[in-house]
């Protein structure tokens, strides 16, 4: 084999790219990242979880202080400064990029800001601002990612239609917003504008939100939501967005018939797609899955073998720690480990207000496959910490091997869901049985006693709960 | 050899790693953590005792 | 045997108390529960862990309105209106207590309010107002708990010098606050009063706050408070107390002399005794430890064979979920069941802000014990999801076996440490090994990725962190 000019290429410097390059550093091996943006950290850091998280942040705050008055704590409404909101949200960004450039230099890892293209399975031509070269490498990682869809139909030529990266740069704060999807990110961001003072209407085609999840740890966000939200339509389609001087027309259909409402922004969140075009990917043997996205397996090698794939563009779930940890694996394969994909839980997070958070089977799931699970439930209305923060309004489940009380599936609904989720993940992988679950001693107060209540249901009756059998 | 444990997949991702690396058959591997779990240690001690002969076919 | 009126007497409904009660009920044994007390739930719902952690919410929303300023959300300073609060946590008390109530009710547990003693091995005399009785058990678990400690020398007669009961009723919030004692009761409601506003003062008699929590993990907290309360004294002793009209004048003794200061309300939190007097133990077998404590083995079980303690009165650490654990063994044990305390990993936790918490072995203990181990630590500075929080003051370290890379300890210290360490005890018991944790995938942007990256530390560098070896 020729020499090459690295012995790994990774391009996208996302949160699976840049994972990928650093532990592929650390295994000793030459490595480059190509990306052609400016600052490292892919969409999750420039336009994803990061800001978001932190707008997500605000509105916490906003909405605690306002429930806050139950408590004899008043708080007049905050004057909002977008500009100092805005620049914040950059602050943390420009932080976090920072720390991964600075990661990247300790470790050697050379961050290329260039598009990259294959011109063969061993070549990448690189343009960027100085011009183009040729970079050639042993193995190359896949990395680019995703981006918004926007529908024909909703695609106008108005800036006040926006997708994900529109809303996050909070232009101003919409009187009425429109979401389209009520996906986690269309959720999610409803949920910022809400607490900034936007009328909120979500409208999501199918008969449900957050489709994976199960139902009853959506009815808690649910409820919240209905109260807070102007409206949730579901079953409902937009048909049609129009440009009025007033607002954008938004013609939604649903079962009632078909109506016409006036926003002053639309928000359109209705999926993602991997980054797979304009690659030069046909100049290599790199195929496809029926959905689009670059076919892989379990060592995240594409069908052309010096070349792997990680992260959204190499399927669902379309998440950052997925990403993450194929990209450390990606690494570890080519540096010569024998290792694969074999995690059976990757959780998912909705950071709405509650949060729900599930990993490995859900009830759902488990009916669909016929699957005999015992499915214990805690209702937070029974968990003392719950009760001293005035959020009752929470479920904790478990989805057990009906014989053997394994784990198999946690499901949370709840503030905090997002980080008591990681003790699910653990119970998972670790393939516990609800009896370690229950034996294992949380701290009280916490939230996390609910996961142990939820198990002790398995056996006999959580302390906190007793209902005839 | 014959499988000494049931086989439930009650293995732990180290562990799991470990016999991917090693291309074992858990099945061969005497649990000694709690309730007959295997441990990472039970599978180093494995392959040092075996020299990894338990290999399962690819 | 003579025919006795109950299987079961638990003398004290606080969450040992009534928690084994309910698992003896729940396994078939008739069960009474014993209480001086008008409402069940024990120090910890009256006047311990419940009301505290209700009033610490109050104080985080307080706390985050005003870090939001830098955020571009600014409030005015809340009206405090200290009659609401108060009320709001005797509602949740009250929920809390008539939970407690109707789940005794469901389970057929009898709750008498007496003062319990014993008259002999087998039988019990109850001081109610409605006058005494007798009860005679077959068993019997003591669950008395433990009362604040007040020292000779500061135990003057004057309302303004309170204990942690006395402290949480919230009698006013004085401008001066001086808390003696820098244990987890001591911070916690020094945190709650600097919220409301007093300018607090910590002593400590020790040369460190939280004896006990390793110091690494104490800092990030201490730098907190000591930029937010007046000051915080090590190795200070308060010599004496003085009522006077202006306040309370306390002679502070410290490396550097003697001085005298005046404060509006004086907090003392020293200690905790466990409740062993006048309850005719001298009638039975039951024997003491040299620490005061009722000495009982790993069944919970007394000298005298039919008497079972758990919880505070049981010994260290004096914790609700310590006490509840025991508890469900007890009645288990007493229900003929062959189990034991075998937990390795008791959870502590300490809700300040930031809060700390640990479990297992602490890197302070396994040095003083000679044990070879590896620690690992991820500091918050390199956290996406606390940059997002503001709050990259934290720390996560795991202690791990040198050789195996076993997780023996977990310590957090940063928002949320209290949830974040649930994982952290299931690693501990399950016997997880650091690559257990590393690999298994949490969920991004959260606080709980420090604990992975922590993990990760052991074999290789965490994504987000590198330092040269
Ligand atoms: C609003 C929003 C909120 C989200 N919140 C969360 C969350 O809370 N948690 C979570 O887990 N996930 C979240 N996600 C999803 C998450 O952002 C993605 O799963 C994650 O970023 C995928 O990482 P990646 O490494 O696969 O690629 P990406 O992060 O998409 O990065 C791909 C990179 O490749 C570069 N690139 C693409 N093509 C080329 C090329 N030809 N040459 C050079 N460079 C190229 C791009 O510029 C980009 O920087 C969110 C997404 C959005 C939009
Ligand atoms: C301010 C404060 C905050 C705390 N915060 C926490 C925390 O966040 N987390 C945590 O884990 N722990 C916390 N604790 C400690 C926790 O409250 C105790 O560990 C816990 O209550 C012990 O439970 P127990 O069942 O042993 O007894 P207790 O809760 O002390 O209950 C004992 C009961 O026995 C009754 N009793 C005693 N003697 C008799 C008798 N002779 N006859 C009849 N009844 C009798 C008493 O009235 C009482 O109701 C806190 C304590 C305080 C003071």
């Amino acid at each position: 084999m020729a020499e090459t000019e690295c012995d790994v290429v990774v391009i996208g410097a996302g949160p699976g790219g840049y994972a990928a390059a650093f532990q592929a550093a650390d295994l000793g091996l030459r490595t480059v990242v190509v990306d052609q943006e400016a600052q490292p950290g892919g969409v999750c850091l420039l336009r994803g979880c990061i800001p978001s998280k932190a707008l997500l942040h605000a509105a916490r705050v906003i909405s605690e202080a306002e429930d806050a008055r139950a408590w004899g704590i008043e708080f007049d409404k905050p004057r909002v400064d977008l500009e100092t909101l805005r620049r914040r949200v950059k602050t943390i960004i420009a932080k976090l990029t920072k720390g991964v450039q600075a990661l990247a230099g300790s470790r050697k890892v050379e961050l290329i800001q260039a598009r990259a293209t294959f011109k063969d399975k061993t070549t990448l031509s690189l343009n960027g601002s100085g011009g183009s070269r040729e970079l050639t490498f042993a193995h190359a990682i896949l990395a680019t990612g995703s981006r918004p869809v926007v529908p024909g139909s909703l695609a106008i030529d108005d800036p006040r239609v926006m997708d994900s990266t529109g809303a996050l740069d909070l232009p101003d704060v919409p009187a009425r917003l429109l979401v389209v999807g009520g996906g986690y990110i269309g959720l999610e961001l409803g949920t910022v504008y809400h607490a900034l003072r936007s009328e909120v209407t979500v409208v999501e085609a199918l008969p449900r939100l957050l489709n994976g999840a199960d139902l009853d740890l959506i009815r808690p966000l649910q409820q919240r939501m209905e109260r807070r939200f102007k409206a949730i339509k579901l079953e409902t389609k937009v048909d049609k967005l129009e440009s009025r001087k007033d607002g954008i027309a938004a013609t939604l259909a649903g079962s009632g018939g078909s109506t016409t409402e006036v926003f002053d922004r639309v928000l359109v969140a209705v999926g993602r797609r991997p980054n797979t075009e304009q690659l030069g990917l046909e100049t290599t043997k790199v195929a496809l899955t029926a959905k689009g996205f670059v076919q892989v397996d379990r060592q995240l090698r594409t069908a052309e073998p010096a070349i792997f794939a990680i992260g959204d563009v190499a399927g669902e779930p379309m998440l950052a720690h997925k990403a993450t940890h194929e990209g450390l694996i990606a690494a570890r394969v080519i540096a010569g480990q024998q290792t694969a994909f074999d995690a059976t839980a990757v959780p998912a997070v909705v950071f709405t207000d509650p949060e729900i958070a599930w990993c490995g089977l859900t009830e759902e799931a488990a009916k669909a496959a016929g699957q005999a699970v015992t499915v214990t439930k805690f209702p937070w209305l029974a968990s003392g910490r719950a009760t001293t923060l005035g959020r009752n309004d929470g479920l904790t489940k478990l989805i057990l091997d009906k014989e053997s009380g394994r784990v198999l599936g946690v499901g949370i609904c709840g503030v905090g869901a997002g980080e008591l989720i990681a003790e699910g993940v653990l119970a998972v992988e670790m393939g516990a049985v609800a009896e370690d679950v229950a034996a294992s001693i949380h701290p009280h107060p916490t939230l996390s006693e609910t996961v142990m209540e939820a198990a002790e249901a398995f056996h006999g009756y959580p302390t906190h709960l007793y209902s005839k059998r | 050899s014959q499988p000494v444990s049931d086989g439930d997949g009650r293995y732990s991702p180290a562990v799991r790693q470990l016999a991917t690396a090693h291309g074992l058959d858990l099945s061969h591997v005497k649990g000694t953590g709690t309730g007959g779990r295997v441990t990472k240690k039970d599978v180093q001690e494995f392959i040092a005792e075996t020299g990894g002969l338990a290999a399962s076919p690819p």
